[in-house]
């Protein structure tokens, strides 16, 4: 009965004409093609050209204010805007966020609710959570269809599977931004996102290479496999401990639980006796991983985090050797300034990179906040914002 | 009267056991077309467990059953009720969220074209209410809303819409009032002028010689004799299912030495199932009630406990007025109770028998050190548990054993009262006689033993003093050894001496 | 009996004669509390300015009680059987998979990939019931156990969205029948089936009677296993639609679609919410359908008013709690009565 | 007793299979990891199993009365949170906030041993109610993500040890450990943990033999929130703060208590056999991991066992009653 009723409901209404459909037209682009798990020593996520590209891109001069990284651009191919400009203010921003689920997507969203209100002419802001579902998201998108939005931002859930509903949010000649992770579409008028997750693993893999002595053992941590952007780290990471003489004695998933990070590091240091770096995805178990050093009596070596303040206090209290790759906060910015530009007229690029810098021994002490949360993200562009500390706090 | 009719039934020699405990030994029983057959026999004597064979719930271990002739083997409850066998058990087998239609063709839903023919279903049942004279009973209506006797009459129009060849009827009288009963007897007339064969189980000497056509009595498990009605006295009956002479059986009764000052005192205590309930009780005396069921009987033992409690009037412990408010209060006031329903409310089942015995002292009296290891292992060789040890579980036991873990629960905690209901229910001879004797060897400590017991001899051979509970209330008292009749009479309401 | 008692029962009989026809049976209180919600949130979200039950709000709410509505009639077959399922989450997501990666883009295998997604659920299912009523498992554990074997599975072949549908099959995640999306009207077939099922049919009579006494079921005749292995292999098929449509809405199989939604507890939570003893014997597709719509609403109600995300899940957590406690109460009070 | 009882050290009914899992799979550690060659490498799953072991305790308690507690992984999350944002770093509230903590643990277990007992509402959905309520309302208080941070003196009984005589360094997760499981086992050997079980067994009956029923299932509830808040302090001792930090946690314990024999349900198990259960379900994801398993598989292997688990125990029974009705084997036999 059910079964027989699917097929019916498909077919029917594929020969119905008078029915609407929400379907956007074929771009060619739906669906991805299968991501099965590769036991592979190259992760299939690895793309060379991209690679290379994101390589370069950290070294390339960005267009834009040198203060303002979430102004900047790096090599920026312009579009014209000027059939979806609306001057005259009293905007109606909508935005559909993946999630607020972890703290760098709180920290982001902080950064742009303050952002908005740094812009009188935007008059109405309306935010749908789509609490990490994908056909929430999906649903949301669709509901702002309805509610007469002048530009639409979108932090998808997943690339692949929220194509369609944006290329349908496409269609009806409001501007969608979208920002984070990318869908597989053309049709947003601007994609911003940092430079990538390729430029991050290299970032790390390439002071580990550095810093660790000749054929040391190195510990990867990964939060979990599958996310794009995770992978990309790995993935480059990967290719530059391939090309050096360093031992990569595990690759293991802590699933970002910070206990199961500790007990993988100390098993590993009982079995190794010795590790002479570490390298990670993500920095939110990165203080764990330290703690487990210090546990088990080890000396700390060098060390590739993130831009967590707990992690930033940790380096500099223990003096520790160590790198924080970021992809920062601050690009949650971009997204408004971007739709302010749209409904201006004014160009931007179809691909918005901004740059990705990292935290070095050197710039460590400007991004120390002590009386920040431990898990506010440093690179925030937020220190000059009118409400500043107040709402990350 | 003669037996006419064919053969619809045949069982011969059948047998079997429960966890070693022999309950049926080698019984027969034949049923005819048209024929009421009285199945009589004491409480354990294997009425139940025969019924339950009869209607494919449990497999004989032994013997054969014959349906018209032909030898079968039920395994299901459906194979018996697809033969032509239905059975009213003892305990209701509705479902309370179901309507009336729906329990009574649960099974065998009549289906047209695909769904389920609500509507024949339903005017099918409303023949069948119609039929019984029963026609203030929806058919639609859910079974929850019913009354007690609504139920019963339920109960039977569910066995009957089987187009059942044989109904077997397990005491279908407990729980319906006095003008139901007439119902029913006019329903049986019917029933049996349709050819249909019905198996009638009851403790009431008068339904049985109203009823039956022919009588088969079991004892112990074991089949004593089948004859027909009219052939037998009410004395002979009762000598078929006690077999044996009973006095000899029971221990002492207390003398007047023995009795102390009165322990507990009712007066014109009442809720809204018994009333204007009055007596006392001695220290060191055993008191038998005795009532049919759903007289009050139970209720008055479950008010003093406080499960119901008592709304009206005064209860006395020791000369003390004492509010009885819940369980928790009686224990803790030293009244105890042995439950009718051991496995339901005596017994945690899967807990050992240490855990049992120590249960009501933990439960009701939280802070007293448990007993002595030694203590509690002379308080169980004291009430003669058999057992592998106390640390089994009191399920692998058998009835006599737990209902003697059930005693030890008590014991422990002294009580000064103890009321017991239906002490033997289901339980052998030789656990019977320990039962008895324990509670005589208690009374002479002190405690004041309120007995319940619808087993007549054992409430004779056992009381002091008996009182006799009609509808609610109490309907008079009598002597040590008073005759059964005497107790029937004052228990069916006609008064001493009168018996059908 | 005595006399007392049977005038007590003459007069309980009659107030129940009275009382039920004017009782709010769960079902009704459900679709109540529904409308009601409606009006305040309709009035809430007025003060702010917006309207709730515009079209576009309409829209909302159905849509978001498409995928929880499939799962959540399947889950009431089970829990009125008396057990339970906790391995949806995981078979939404694998059947998604299968689903998307059978079709693999082509036109051709839109059938067949249906056909092997709710196959696979069947299977399940099957298993769920099997171990249920053969290995005697209680519904909790093995369904649990069964949800733990599948996530295993799925963590270990995928890592991510896979497979993809041909365009023609997306029309039934996105097409409209004037204002009612073809995935609400696919989600109200399968409650009519679920519903006709329970209510029409043999198996619908046996499997509450399965869930109210299951030692009565068995008396009365009834095939109490086959009776649950059925009604987990019916919600285990519901599952895999909800698999099979959100493949279609999202152009792919997603593993964790399932699981991070949450649909095993909430789908539990819309079923109690919809009136359903947890303990088996009662309730309904309708009630159940009644219990989705008010989380939906709630969900669209919150959005509307920008709620916070964080708080949505506090008035879940309370609106289950006092709505089963309210049911339990009434339930007391009639016994009482 | 018409059996002499000669006293000899004896085990409930479930908990010898968990206990011969265990120690072969302690045993195969010994021959695959070379840290478990000595103490320490046990010492240090012990440490690791600890937080589970609390929360299977404490589980233990909710299940063998009867009822289900599926808030403890969310309450361990809360507890978290809260000491990081009340304590914020500062050495001088520790004190207090672990005072708080517990109470908050035990308000949390009163609150739904009221609701389950008092308003009639199954355990299942009560606790699933308080699941979804503590994960709102804590991240609505912090703001979506952990503030402040914990102290060190705090960290202690996570990270640190107590070096003793003989035993060496001993971490206080296991001092801790240990101090409660011994606290349960007396617990549940005296009149109050017995009728706890009964309870699970027989409600009625309890309730007729005069015991508080309400009152014992209550203070189940309340255990259990008081161990997860014991196993918060430990895990956000051991790990910091994190947000994720209880996720699954209820899951898990009611695994480990299942695979301890205990029959969900209630009225049958040991509290031994369900900290047996936790241990060995963390060994079998060491020794797992050491064999190089994928992370994936440890949840199917997790799936398999406890419904093989619980199979044997209920088909146990059952096959135990056949052979013995089949023998014939009247009544229990006095052995003399």
């Amino acid at each position: 009965m059910n079964r027989k009723w699917s097929v019916v409901a498909v077919a029917g209404l594929l020969a119905m004409a008078g029915c609407s459909s929400d379907l956007p037209v074929d771009t060619g682009m739906t669906g991805t093609t299968g991501a099965s798990k590769d036991a592979g020593a190259k992760s299939e996520f690895f793309d060379q050209a991209r690679y290379e590209q994101q390589l370069k891109f950290r070294s390339t001069a960005p267009e834009g204010p040198a203060d303002k990284p979430w102004e900047q651009m790096i090599s920026p191919a312009m579009v014209d805007t000027a059939k979806l400009a609306k001057p005259g203010g009293g905007y109606h921003l909508c935005f559909s966020n993946a999630s607020v689920d972890n703290p760098w997507r709180q920290v982001g969203f902080k950064t742009m609710q303050e952002e908005v209100k740094l812009h009188p002419e935007i008059t109405k802001f309306t935010v749908l959570d789509a609490e990490a579902k994908d056909d929430k998201q999906i649903s949301d998108i669709q509901s702002f269809a309805s509610q007469g939005c002048s530009a639409l931002v979108v932090s998808p859930n997943t690339t692949a599977t929220l194509t369609p509903a944006i290329e349908a949010a496409c269609k009806t000649n409001v501007p969608v931004i979208v920002f984070d992770r990318g869908v597989n579409t053309a049709c947003p008028v601007t994609f911003i996102h940092p430079i990538g997750g390729f430029a991050f693993g290299a970032d790390g893999a390439e002071f580990l290479k550095e810093k660790v002595k000749s054929g040391g053992k190195v510990l990867a941590l990964r939060i979990l496999p599958g996310v794009d952007v995770l992978e990309q780290r790995w993935a480059a990471a990967n290719e530059i401990f391939a090309g050096s003489d360093l031992k990569i004695v595990g690759v293991e998933f802590t699933d970002g639980d910070a206990a199961k990070t500790k007990t993988i590091v100390n098993d590993y240091l009982q079995r190794e006796g010795q590790i002479d770096g570490v390298w990670m995805d993500a920095g939110a178990t990165a203080v764990a991983a330290v703690e487990a050093f210090q546990d088990a009596g080890a000396p700390i070596p060098p060390f590739v985090g993130e831009d967590q303040q707990d992690f930033l206090r940790m380096w500099a209290d223990q003096k520790m050797t160590a790198v924080a790759p970021t992809y920062p906060t601050y690009q949650w910015r971009t997204p408004v300034i971007a739709a302010l530009k749209v409904l201006n007229g004014q160009q931007v690029p179809k691909e918005w990179v901004l740059p990705q810098p990292k935290v070095t021994q050197d710039t460590l002490q400007s991004f120390l906040k002590q009386d920040m949360p431990p898990l506010h993200y440093a690179m925030c562009g937020c220190e000059s914002m009118p409400g500043y500390p107040a709402p990350w706090k | 009267m003669t037996a006419g009719g064919e053969v619809v039934v045949r069982l011969t020699g059948i047998t079997k056991s429960f966890l070693g405990v022999p309950v049926l030994r080698g019984v027969d029983l034949e049923l005819r077309a048209g024929e009421v057959h009285a199945l009589m026999g004491e409480n354990g004597a294997g009425k139940s467990t025969l019924l339950k064979v009869l209607a494919g719930v449990h497999r004989p271990d032994s013997g054969q059953v014959e349906v018209a002739g032909r030898p079968v083997v039920f395994s299901t409850p459906r194979e018996a009720q697809e033969a032509g066998i239905a059975i009213i058990h003892q305990e209701f087998t509705l479902l309370e969220h179901r309507t009336v239609a729906e329990n009574v063709y649960l099974g065998r839903e009549p289906v047209r074209r695909g769904q389920v023919d609500r509507r024949k279903m339903e005017a099918d049942t409303k023949e069948l209410l119609d039929w019984l004279g029963e026609d203030g009973i929806d058919p639609a209506a859910p079974v929850s809303g019913l009354s007690v006797a609504r139920k019963q009459v339920v109960e039977i129009v569910k066995a009957l819409s089987t187009d059942a060849k044989v109904l077997a009827m397990d005491e279908p009288t407990a729980a319906l009032a006095d003008q139901e009963v007439e119902l029913l007897y006019d329903l049986v007339d019917r029933l049996r002028a349709r050819g249909i064969a019905i198996l009638y189980v009851s403790h009431r000497m008068r339904e049985v010689f109203d009823l039956s056509r022919r009588i088969t009595v079991l004892k112990d498990g074991a089949f004593v004799t089948t004859a027909p009605t009219a052939e037998l006295t009410s004395d002979q009956l009762v000598r078929h299912m006690v077999g044996r002479s009973l006095d000899a059986l029971y221990p002492d009764r207390a003398t007047e030495a023995e009795l102390g000052d009165v322990r507990l005192a009712l007066r014109g205590a009442g809720n809204d199932r018994v009333r204007g309930v009055t007596f006392e009780l001695r220290s060191g005396e055993v008191v038998g009630i005795a009532g049919l069921q759903g007289s009050g009987r139970s209720a008055i033992a479950r008010a003093i406990w406080g499960v119901e409690p008592f709304t009206t009037g005064t209860l006395e412990l020791d000369g003390v007025p004492r509010r009885v408010t819940d369980p928790r209060a009686a224990v803790r006031l030293g009244i105890g109770y042995v439950t009718e329903d051991r496995k339901g409310e005596g017994l945690a089942l899967r807990q050992s028998i240490r855990d049992n015995a120590l249960l009501v002292r933990r439960a009701a009296l939280p802070g007293s050190r448990g007993r002595k290891r030694s203590d509690l292992t002379a308080l169980l060789e004291s009430v003669a548990v058999v057992a592998r040890g106390e640390h089994q579980e009191v399920r692998y036991l058998s009835g006599g054993n737990q209902q003697k873990v059930v005693l030890a629960k008590w014991l422990a905690v002294g009580p000064r009262v103890l009321v017991v209901d239906e002490p033997t229910r289901g339980i052998d001879v030789g656990a019977k006689q320990a039962v008895h004797r324990l509670l005589r060897e208690l009374a002479r400590t002190g405690v004041a033993v309120l007995m319940i017991s619808s087993e007549l001899p054992e409430l004779i051979g056992m009381s002091d003093r008996i009182l006799v509970v009609h509808e609610g209330a109490i309907a008079g008292e009598l002597p040590a050894g008073a005759s059964e009749e005497a107790v029937m009479g004052l228990a069916t309401g006609h008064g001493i001496g009168e018996v059908a | 009996m005595s006399v007392v008692q049977q005038k007590i029962e003459v007069a309980r009989g009659a107030t129940g004669g009275r009382s039920r026809r004017f009782t709010f049976t769960p079902t009704v209180t459900v679709y109540l509390a529904l409308v009601a919600l409606l009006v305040v949130g309709s009035v809430l979200v007025g003060v702010q300015g917006g309207v709730l039950l515009d079209q576009g709000g309409i829209l909302n709410i159905l849509t978001r009680s498409t995928v929880l509505g499939l799962v959540a009639v399947g889950q009431t077959i089970v829990i009125v059987a008396g057990s339970l399922d906790l391995s949806v989450a995981y078979l939404v997501g694998l059947c998604s998979l299968v689903a998307a990666e059978t079709m693999a883009g082509s036109d051709g295998m839109m059938v067949p990939g249906v056909l092997l997604a709710l196959g696979v659920a069947a299977v399940v299912g099957l298993v769920n019931g099997l171990v249920v009523t053969v290995l005697k498992v209680n519904a909790f554990i093995a369904t649990l156990g069964v949800a733990l074997i599948l996530r295993g599975y799925l963590e270990e072949n995928y890592t991510g969205p896979a497979g993809s549908v041909p365009r023609a099959f997306q029309h039934l995640g996105f097409d409209r029948i004037g204002p009612v999306p073809v995935g609400v009207l696919l989600m109200l077939l399968v409650a009519a089936a679920a519903w006709w099922y329970l209510r029409r049919t043999r198996g619908g009579y046996h499997t509450y009677a399965v869930g109210g006494d299951v030692d009565v079921a068995r008396l009365s005749g009834v095939r109490t296993g086959r009776t649950i292995v059925i009604a987990h292999v019916l919600c285990a098929v519901a599952a895999g639609l909800a698999g099979v449509f959100l493949a279609s809405r999202l152009g792919s199989g997603a593993p964790y679609v399932g699981t991070d939604a949450g649909y095993d507890l909430e789908s539990i939570a819309a079923v109690v919410l919809g009136g359903a003893a947890l303990a088996g014997g009662r309730g309904g597709v309708v009630g159940t359908i009644g219990g989705v719509l008010i989380l939906a609403t709630l969900d669209t109600i919150f959005d509307d008013l920008a709620v916070d995300p964080f708080f949505k899940d506090v008035v879940r957590g309370v609106v289950l709690i006092v709505a089963v406690a309210l049911y339990a109460r009434r339930k007391v009070s009639r016994r009482s009565a | 007793m018409t059996t002499p009882t000669t006293w000899r050290p004896r085990l409930a009914d479930g908990t010898a299979p968990v206990l011969a899992v265990l120690a072969v799979l302690l045993v195969a550690l010994a021959f695959t990891g070379p840290a478990y060659s000595e103490p320490t490498g046990y010492l240090a799953l012990l440490k690791r199993a600890a937080p589970l072991v609390l929360l299977a305790i404490g589980q233990y308690f909710v299940i063998v009365s009867g009822g289900f507690d599926l808030s403890v992984g969310s309450l361990v999350t809360a507890e978290v949170v809260i000491a990081a944002r009340l304590i914020d770093g500062q050495e001088s509230a520790t004190g207090w906030v672990i005072v708080l903590l517990l109470g908050f643990g035990l308000l949390v277990g009163l609150v739904n041993g009221l609701v389950t007992t008092k308003l009639l509402v199954p355990s299942f959905i009560v606790t699933l109610g308080m699941l979804l309520i503590l994960d709102g309302a804590v991240f609505l208080w912090t703001g979506g993500a952990p503030r402040g941070a914990l102290s060190p003196s705090f960290r202690v009984f996570g990270r640190g040890g107590v070096d003793l005589p003989v035993l060496g360094h001993l971490p206080w997760s296991v001092v801790i450990l240990l101090v409660v499981l011994v606290a349960a086992v007396l617990f549940m050997r005296g009149g109050t943990g017995r009728t706890l079980v009964a309870v699970g067994d027989n409600e009625k009956a309890v309730r007729l033999a005069g015991g508080r029923v309400d009152r014992l299932k209550v203070l189940a509830f309340m255990l259990s929130g008081l161990l997860a808040a014991l196993a918060a302090i430990l895990l956000g001792g051991f790990a910091g703060v994190s947000a994720q930090v209880g996720q699954g946690l209820e899951f898990r314990a009611i695994t480990a208590v299942v695979l301890g024999g205990v029959l969900l349900g209630g009225g049958r198990g040991s509290v031994v056999a369900a900290a047996a259960g936790a241990l060995t379900l963390e060994a079998l994801f060491s020794l797992l991991n050491l064999l190089g398993v994928s992370g994936a598989l440890e949840s199917a292997v997790q799936g398999v066992i406890i419904i093989a688990a619980v199979a044997y125990a209920a088909l146990g029974v059952n096959t135990r009653l056949r052979l013995r009705r089949r023998a014939g084997t009247p009544e229990p036999a006095p052995r003399q």
